[in-house]
């Protein structure tokens, strides 16, 4: 059996999905960090299987734009995984606690 | 120990890899969602980008998979670990989501699954791949992968060590908190 | 590029096919995967246990010398099996574990430390053909992903044990090892920017014309560089005096006070193998591979690969796996040279404090690291590197041949890199030998600490 | 790269170095050693740049760079981001070496190592010691920078650049209202000549793209030729009409202008001494106010008949205007200030008659002289503790013998006394002059030609004058302020750079190659064009204009002929005997004119004051010398013409405001008024009611909406996914069926 694009495909749909719902389920912020990065990583996955696929180029010149992006994504995803967690630091710093669920002063109270 | 093999052999030795490494990421994506325990679903999701650079190899992005280990599984992840550290007042601290909410999650993960896969599948069917993978030795050699980002990925690659810089700056700035006041 | 690639085509199949032929066996999936569990189980594991039992003993050896006493010698001739000893007491040990410890991660742990360090030996080129797989365009690359996976097996030990101690253990290998990462990374790739690759077995062709083409002398940031990622590799080893996540004398035994047995076996075997691993890192990237210092392997490499290439047959094949074999002598040699130092390091210097230790990191290592990547690549860039692979392309002890490519500038500026090497290395040898001599307590023949002859 | 131009980047670079580091660690280091660390760094590209200069005299004849064979141009793609079609299509950056980049190089750091040394001693005590040398290696990097630049990009950068440089260090005592007003003066004046060079390049940029320095002489090297309704047909087929050139030549020079203070954008000049001396020496007479010189003279050949006119006339009103004023001023740094803005005008007005090489001669030996008198006169006002008034100096010859010395050679040496720096210079500058108008009447134009003659020649007996007047006022006579002078005392920190300065002004500088360098470059320059141009003689450093359209029989050198042997344009057997006329001319009216000059002003200024009060005595006198001592009220038609005019334009528009504008409104409003009131009553009843209703019903919706208003965020981010993915499988499915 040949693994063509599909499963690819397939796969980083599950793993998008379970990244979707990482961040639905969970009241830890961190944990919704991890839902997104497991969403950023499907989408890395298509990336590269489409490259690979796809766009392969020729051997000559081969086409990296797919790998190139997921490179860029990975960059912008440790990027957001420091921010994001400087955040929770400070978030934590103020409520004591770090679920989100207790983030909500800005609602008016009544 | 690539000796030439037959193409049969090598899709079969392909399809295994493949397989087995979709069971760990899929897997791994389950019990991050599942999991109740904060440092555990960090485990699962650890699992789940070791495979996913699996999947990368597969792909002939060698550069690529150890740039996920490195970045992701080495660092992210650690980082994260680290905030759970310094977050939790106890290891055990969870907090559960009502049922309600599971149910709703659950739907849409599930109507969202399905009908992705319907897309899919659906657009295979209509669009068969029209060239053929590279195969052969080091068609994604790293430094192919060097001359485009210094060549024609060079703006973008400088505007994300911009950003890079300006992520440290306020990341260390949020982080170190207001200790001027009380 | 200075790609070998008609020495990587073959690289590889040098020892499967010829153990194919001489076993008489088809080549398909199927045998090749035996082969290659094979070799992993039968070779590299035993290797592994090997390198890490003697390794535990050597550096019992050593801090017993730079105390003034003997250390282990009970057990075997010179206490050789001492580790053996200390194996087996530990396998006989009951597996304890901590209440209100998180089960499956405790277990977990020592397996995650052990895995990635144990992964990295498929990349470590012993010698041009004992490579487990040559083709990784990525190797030196991969190397360090591995060597930042092992942290997480660190964190979990000493979170999930459910002990302060622990806790604050795992907490400071998160933050060392991801802060030594850069220096770490930067280093390396002034290394490679030197080399113009990353698949270790291209590095070790490279190397192969004799000391003057080992990449730690290719330019003088190079060197500096070899000295930013030696301590940089200490740190991310938690090797003293980086031993923060373990410091005895605050921590009881850090991450992994919990465990006993052979859990805790595990994180000791995974220690020694990553010394030898970040040996082989340094050997390979910087100290010339498996190449002697006069060249003499790559010479006798490139004479009789080729034939080797036209026609392969085992007579042809076993000249090339006798080098091989020399190869893989000389390169554990160099890497039981950098384990040494890192021994001789850690009994010497005393263990800083945490901040110093990120301090030492984010303000010095850092900056020194982005220098040393600024001049190397200017110093490249002035003065063009020989490009082509020794022996192969050119005579690398001929001046001629490399004015013709218009890279005297680099013969001249290597060959006097080298002699400063080689005079800094052999002026600290003879000092130490000059300092032994002048010891006092070596006047006599029987030292106050030496134990008393066993009476049968 | 070649050698040399390796060496001229790296020397660039230093100076770069020094501000990093400085600027990182300047202040840990503290003083001195910041200051050494600075003045170590100058040293090492000055030594960089000599090591140039000496490979570039004695490049192997094969070279196809060196003196008198050829220039280094390189260019290097920086951005590849598509801008132009003449070029390929990235953003380019280059760099253009010949004997004068050369020369030039080594003038600077030289002079930026000695000021560098000055300074430790100058700046001694000061708060902000190590951030002084951190802005003076910044300037010393964009100076370097704008000299090798290749393109006039680049030259761009760097101009605006060592400008900044310049606010910098003129309000580098901020505390000091009049520092920081005229540091804002100086960068406000800057910018209208900045706005100018802009839009000059902005032609320039829509004609020929982002050219190199010899492109663009090529391109644009019959510019100097054409008359008036002519145009220059470009490569693209495109017509760079004569109109358009000469807007594009007016625009640059007014760059020129504004940072070489040149009329009427010079009123910066003499405020910009309220910096520390060693700036003014640096910056303010060496270096980047000669910039403005340099940049005219490397686009000279695509200067128009007309701009070349225009910058002879600006040239020559700057240096009358100079000479004049500072004829009367009492402030020592006035003086030189004063005295920098005529030079510079003598040197303006050499581009203008198209002595290319009289000009940048005379830059490099004013750089000299000048650095050393404004160092001079730095020591003397650290000496008094910043007293810079001459009336209360005087004799000081006795506490400061070194500084004395130095100043008074530097007083020779720009008065052109013979076998001095300034001497050959000048007398060249003034020879061309002359020429110009020996030629002018020659073609039967105006006698007016011989005003570019005439009023240079009498400035320079007026510029020995004041400058002796100006060290007699200082050195000689009597202590004025007898406190002052006992507390006078020079330091070897302070003399050594100027006596360095004094073996460079004293040193004949037709001998030590100067002039023959800067000749040398033109013959490059020349010889590179050809070979872009294949092969056809190039004419474009060698047209002087009067005479036009220039035939082949009546077009003359720009430069001293008899200096240049190897270059032989077919014009050169007409000029000979012009230029050995003018030359007869200058030696007999101005030769004299230093020993004139000096020997009146030491008469009259022997017993300080006395006589020249005597002088004031005289009302006519005394006019004058008001009008001269406001340097001819420039500053205050000025704030007439601009601060006032836009003062009273806004009180008159307040006043319409006040009384046109309320007036209207405040009908309108009363009116309105009225008719609120009648409104209100209709609103309160009949409209009122229809509001309540519809209120109390947006109430009740906004109740119900506002209940998911939760503020919890998951809740949010659960209705926002929801929503999504049943757009997502609506759509799916819709496609599928």
């Amino acid at each position: 059996m040949t693994i063509g694009l599909t499963h690819f495909l397939v796969l980083a749909a599950f793993l998008f999905v379970c990244g979707l719902m990482t961040i639905l389920l969970k009241r830890n912020a961190i944990g919704i960090l991890m839902g997104v990065e497991l969403v950023l990583n499907a989408a890395n996955v298509n990336l590269v299987a489409f490259n690979y696929y796809q766009h392969p180029g020729s051997a000559a010149h081969p086409l990296l734009t797919g790998q190139i992006f997921a490179i860029f994504i990975i960059v912008l995803a440790a990027a957001e995984a420091a921010v994001a967690l400087a955040i929770f630091l400070s978030f934590y710093n103020s409520f004591s606690t770090i679920d989100v669920e207790r983030a909500n002063e800005m609602r008016e109270q009544g | 120990m690539n000796l030439p093999l037959a193409i049969s052999e090598t899709a079969t030795a392909t399809a295994v890899l493949f397989y087995a490494l979709a069971l760990m990421c899929a897997g791994s994506a389950v019990v991050v969602v599942v999991s109740r325990n904060i440092v555990r679903t960090a485990v699962a999701l650890m699992f789940s980008l070791v495979g996913v650079a699996g999947l990368y190899f597969l792909l002939n992005a060698e550069f690529l998979a150890a740039v996920q280990l490195v970045v992701y599984a080495g660092g992210t992840l650690i980082l994260m670990i680290f905030g759970v550290m310094l977050t939790s007042r106890s290891p055990t601290s969870r907090f559960e989501p009502s049922k309600s909410e599971v149910v709703v999650a659950v739907s849409i993960g599930v109507v969202l699954m399905v009908s992705l896969t319907a897309a899919l599948l659906h657009w295979t069917r209509r669009n068969p791949p029209q060239s053929a993978p590279l195969t052969g030795e080091h068609p994604y050699a790293v430094a192919e992968l060097g001359k485009a980002l210094l060549g024609d990925y060079l703006v973008p690659f400088e505007l994300a060590s911009v950003l890079l810089l300006s992520v440290m700056i306020g990341a260390a700035y949020l982080a170190k908190g207001r200790r001027d006041l009380p | 590029m200075y790609l070998a690639h008609a020495h990587l085509a073959t690289a590889d199949q040098l020892i499967g096919r010829t153990l194919l032929d001489f076993l008489n066996l088809p080549d398909s999936l199927v045998v090749r995967s035996l082969f290659g569990v094979v070799v992993a189980v039968g070779v590299f594991v035993p290797t592994a246990l090997l390198i890490a039992m003697l390794g535990i003993w050597w550096e019992r050896k050593v801090a017993g010398h730079i105390q003034s006493r003997p250390g282990p010698n009970r057990v075997g001739p010179m206490g050789l099996l001492q580790s053996l000893a200390d194996g087996i007491k530990l396998i006989t040990k009951e597996d304890l574990r901590p209440a209100g410890a998180d089960k499956l991660l405790f277990k977990l742990a020592p397996y995650l430390v052990f895995a990635p360090v144990f992964a990295v030996f498929i990349a470590l080129p012993f010698g041009p053909d004992f490579v487990f797989e040559p083709r990784l365009s990525a190797g030196v690359f991969w190397i360090l992903a591995m060597m930042s996976l092992e942290v997480v097996g660190v964190i979990l030990a000493g979170w999930s044990s459910n002990n302060k101690w622990s806790v604050y253990g795992a907490m400071r290998e998160a933050c060392q090892m991801v802060s030594y990462e850069i220096p770490l990374g930067l280093s390396i790739i002034v290394g490679v920017m030197a080399a113009g690759t990353l698949n270790m077995v291209e590095l070790g062709h490279l190397q192969q014309g004799g000391i003057h083409t080992w990449l730690i002398f290719q330019n003088p940031f190079a060197m500096l560089a070899f000295g930013v990622y030696f301590i940089a590799s200490l740190a991310s080893n938690k090797r003293a005096p980086f031993d923060l996540p373990e410091s005895d004398s605050e921590l009881v035994a850090g991450y992994h006070t919990e465990y006993s047995g052979m859990r805790f076996a595990f994180f000791y075997f995974a220690e020694y193998i990553a010394m030898f691993v970040i040996g082989g890192i340094q050997a390979g990237l910087f100290l010339g591979g498996w190449n002697d210092p006069f060249g003499i392997i790559g010479f006798l490499d490139a004479r009789w690969r080729p034939v080797w290439q036209a026609d392969p047959t085992f007579a042809n094949a076993w000249p090339l796996m006798l080098l091989n074999i020399a190869g893989a002598g000389i390169f554990a040699i160099k890497c039981i040279l950098v384990i040494f130092v890192q021994m001789w390091v850690r009994w010497t210097l005393p263990r800083p404090r945490i901040d110093q230790v990120l301090y030492t990191c984010i303000k010095v290592l850092l900056p020194l690291g982005c220098v040393l990547l600024l001049g190397a690549a200017l110093w490249q860039l002035l003065i063009p590197p020989m490009p082509g692979v020794p022996w192969v392309d050119y005579n690398p002890y001929l001046p001629s041949d490399w004015s013709d490519k218009g890279s005297l500038g680099a013969y001249v500026a290597q060959m006097i890199l080298a002699n400063i090497g080689g005079a800094v290395v052999g002026t600290i040898v003879f000092w130490i030998f000059h300092a032994r001599a002048l010891d006092p307590t070596r006047r006599h023949k029987k030292r106050l600490t030496d134990p008393e002859p066993i009476l049968t | 790269m070649p050698t040399p131009a390796l060496l001229l980047l790296i020397a660039t670079l230093l100076p770069l170095a020094s501000f990093l580091l400085l600027t990182f660690v300047g202040k840990r280091m503290g003083e001195p050693l910041a200051g050494y660390v600075g003045t170590f760094l100058s040293g090492g590209s000055m030594v960089l740049s000599l090591a140039a200069l000496a490979m570039w005299l004695n490049a192997s004849p094969g070279a196809d760079y060196g003196a008198g064979i050829g220039p280094i141009v390189q260019t290097f793609a920086w951005l590849p981001a598509g801008l132009s079609a003449t070029t390929s299509g990235s953003l380019e950056v280059g760099i253009y070496i010949d004997s004068l980049t050369i020369a030039l190089f080594s003038t600077i750091t030289l002079v930026a190592t000695l000021v560098h040394f000055f300074s430790v001693g100058y700046m001694a005590d000061d708060e902000r010691f190590a951030r002084f040398f951190t802005y003076l290696g910044l300037f010393c990097f964009c100076m370097l920078a704008l000299i090798i630049a290749g393109t006039l990009v680049q030259m761009f950068v760097f101009w605006e650049l060592v400008g900044l440089c310049s606010y910098l260090l003129i309000g580098f005592w901020y505390e000091r209202k009049s520092a920081s007003n005229a540091a804002i003066k100086a960068f406000i004046m800057n910018r209208i000549g900045d706005a100018g060079f802009l839009i000059g390049f902005g032609i320039l940029f829509y004609h020929l793209g982002n050219a190199t320095l010899p492109q663009i002489w090529v391109s644009l090297g019959r510019a100097g030729m054409l008359t008036s309704g002519e145009g220059l047909v470009l490569a693209g087929g495109t017509t760079f009409s004569y109109a358009s050139l000469t807007a594009m030549g007016l625009c640059l020079f007014l760059g020129a202008v504004g940072k070489s203070a040149q009329v009427p954008l010079h009123t910066w000049l003499a405020d910009a001494m309220e910096g520390p001396s060693p700036v003014s020496a640096l910056i303010h007479s060496a270096t980047m106010v000669a910039a403005g010189v340099y940049f005219v003279a490397r686009l000279f050949p695509v200067l128009t008949i007309d701009v070349k006119f225009v910058i002879a006339i600006v040239g020559v009103t700057t240096l009358t205007i100079g000479a004049l004023v500072a004829v009367v001023q009492t402030d020592i740094k006035r003086v030189l200030a004063y005295s920098t803005m005529s030079q510079l005008g003598y040197m303006m007005l050499a581009i203008g008659v198209g002595s290319w090489v009289g000009a940048l001669f005379h830059l490099v030996t004013h750089a000299f002289f000048k650095s050393m008198l404004f160092l001079s006169a730095g020591s003397v006002i650290h000496a008094t503790h910043h007293e810079q008034d001459m009336r209360r100096l005087g004799g000081l010859y006795k506490r400061l013998p070194i500084t004395a010395l130095t100043f008074g050679v530097g007083v020779l040496a720009i008065a052109g006394t013979p076998l001095l720096g300034g001497y050959y210079s000048k007398s060249m500058i003034l020879t061309h002059a002359a020429a110009f108008g020996l030629t002018a009447e020659a073609a039967g134009r105006s006698s007016g030609y011989w005003l570019l003659f005439i009023l240079p020649a009498v400035m320079a007996y007026v510029t020995a004058f004041y400058m002796a007047r100006c060290w007699m006022l200082t050195f000689a006579g009597r202590p004025r302020d007898q406190k002052i002078h006992e507390e006078a005392e020079e330091s070897w920190v302070m003399y050594t750079p100027l006596l360095a300065l004094m073996v460079m002004t004293v040193m004949p500088s037709r001998y030590i190659g100067v002039e023959d360098l800067v000749t040398r470059s033109v013959k490059e320059a020349q010889r590179h064009c050809e070979s872009i141009a294949g092969g056809q003689p190039y004419r474009g450093f060698t047209t002087m204009w009067p005479v036009t359209p220039p035939t082949e029989a009546k077009s003359l050198t720009a430069g001293d002929v008899n200096s240049m042997p190897d270059i032989e344009p077919p014009a050169v057997t007409a000029t000979v005997g012009v230029i050995e006329q003018a030359t007869r001319i200058e030696h007999r009216w101005a030769f004299w004119a230093f020993a004139i000059g000096i020997l009146l002003a030491a008469a009259m200024y022997l017993r300080g004051f006395a006589i020249a009060d005597g002088l004031m005595r005289i009302a006519p006198l005394r006019w004058f010398h008001t009008v001269l001592l406001r340097a001819f009220f420039i500053d205050e038609l000025y704030n007439a013409l601009f601060a006032r005019t836009t003062r009273a334009a806004s009180t008159i528009i307040g006043l319409f405001d006040q009384y046109v504008v309320d007036g209207v409104v405040n009908a309108v409003a009363f009116v309105t008024k009225q008719l609120a009131t009648l409104a209100g009553i209709t609103d309160r009843y009949v409209v009122d009611g229809v509001v309540t209703t519809t209120a109390a019903f947006a109430q009740d919706i906004g109740a119900a909406v506002r209940t998911p208003q939760t503020g919890r965020i998951r809740v949010y981010v659960t209705a926002l996914v929801l929503v999504s993915v049943l757009a997502v499988a609506v759509t799916v499915f819709v496609m599928m069926f």
